[in-house]
């Protein structure tokens, strides 16, 4: 059955996001909708937005094995609440440089509704419950990143 | 029972992991913060507003009235900012 | 300004979905969150699903000129409604094969949020909206594929 | 006025372009179908449900009451089936 195996990646090493999406393709050729999120740091070495330091660098530390858990955990509820012919997620821990893809987030179904809520609830949900905790260095120092209410509240309307 | 600790929990502890035996008036999460807080300065500083402090208990997220005992595992992390 | 040129493709030949991608993902590295969706012909040549005839091929019909005039107006409607960075369409015309991608949205944005609306919010307006007209080939003969009303009510939502 | 047809009201008019000058009394997109089906069995065929035809002025969808009085493209079509 498609979409069992190699389904959740937390790995140290960059990741292409356009060749992963390409695999995900390939291993789902009877989906018709394939939707995806990528997270990537953003590059705020050339241009300083809306004040405070600049970031050069970006440590992500994770807690391993519950990171995995929980991203198998999160698969599984979404594929009982949409008709999912698979889904994939990647994501990044260790040191990140600026324009580096942290997190990749697809999925495959027939119908496009349910690829890109399954894809929205995904990120939504990883956002407060994957244990990944971001520390950023700029010349300003290191500083861990605070949470979002946002996020928070984004990921309870599912 | 493990105890793990990531961020600035895991800063203001000092250590990454430690392997303890609470004692046996320790049921709850809660419980358990207020025994590791008495434990050393770090513990304390980590542990001084437990509304910043989340946890999980053999990886599985929980609130601070959850059980502890039996656990294997047990974490304590700031809210989680990956993504 | 990023974003407003190469925002639209109508092309007869195959584009691949991940190097596209990751082009967007370079001109955009300021850009917290890509979204994306990529719409690919289903290969029914091994697994014949729910009855029907098998479709061998797709022969996609378009009105030149207000086909990109659309889409532009599709993404200056979105620029509208989401803080968005850039935003990239490409659909296909002429014959496909199966497991072809025919269409592919990305966004770009600060904010996952906007980047996911918007994504979602091009896609359904594009089913309704773009001048295309899918005739699918199978043993059975050619036959044009018939709107879909759930595809009306979704782009109604926004 | 130059028309154009797509998909199968293409096919049943048998040709996906022609170059025409209504009569005064072709005000709407209406008023144009009427007039066109009267040309051959071809376009009275495209035409004989009109709910299932659709329509853009200059490349733009328009409503079957639109004008269509100075405009120098119209086309018609089914409902769009892409992405």
């Amino acid at each position: 059955m498609p979409g069992h195996t190699g389904n959740v990646r937390v790995q140290e090493a960059p990741f292409d996001p356009g060749a992963e999406i390409n695999g995900f393709l390939a291993r789902n050729p009877n989906s018709g909708g394939i939707a995806s999120f990528i997270g990537q740091m953003r590059d705020f070495r050339g241009t300083d937005r809306s004040g405070g330091e600049k970031v050069s660098a970006m440590t992500l530390e994770h807690y391993p094995g519950m990171a995995e858990k929980q991203f198998e955990a999160l698969i599984a509820d979404a594929r009982q609440r949409w008709a999912l012919d698979d889904a994939l997620l990647i994501h990044r821990h260790g040191k990140l440089h600026p324009s580096e893809a942290i997190v990749l987030v697809a999925t495959a179904s027939a119908h496009r509704a349910d690829a890109l809520s399954a894809c929205e609830f995904l990120i939504d949900w990883l956002k407060t419950q994957a244990p990944f905790w971001k520390k950023e260095v700029s010349s300003g120092g290191a500083a861990w990143v605070a949470a979002q209410s946002t996020d928070e509240a984004r990921a309870k309307r599912w | 029972m493990t105890l793990l600790y990531f961020a600035w929990v895991r800063e203001k502890i000092g250590i990454s992991e430690e392997s303890l035996t609470p004692p046996a008036n320790v049921r709850t999460v809660d419980d358990l913060m207020t025994w590791l807080a008495s434990r050393s300065a770090g513990h304390a500083d980590a542990f001084a507003d437990r509304k910043l402090v989340k946890a999980a208990v053999d990886q599985v997220h929980v609130q601070a009235r959850a059980d502890v005992q039996g656990a294997k595992e047990v974490a304590f992390f700031p809210p989680v900012t990956g993504g």
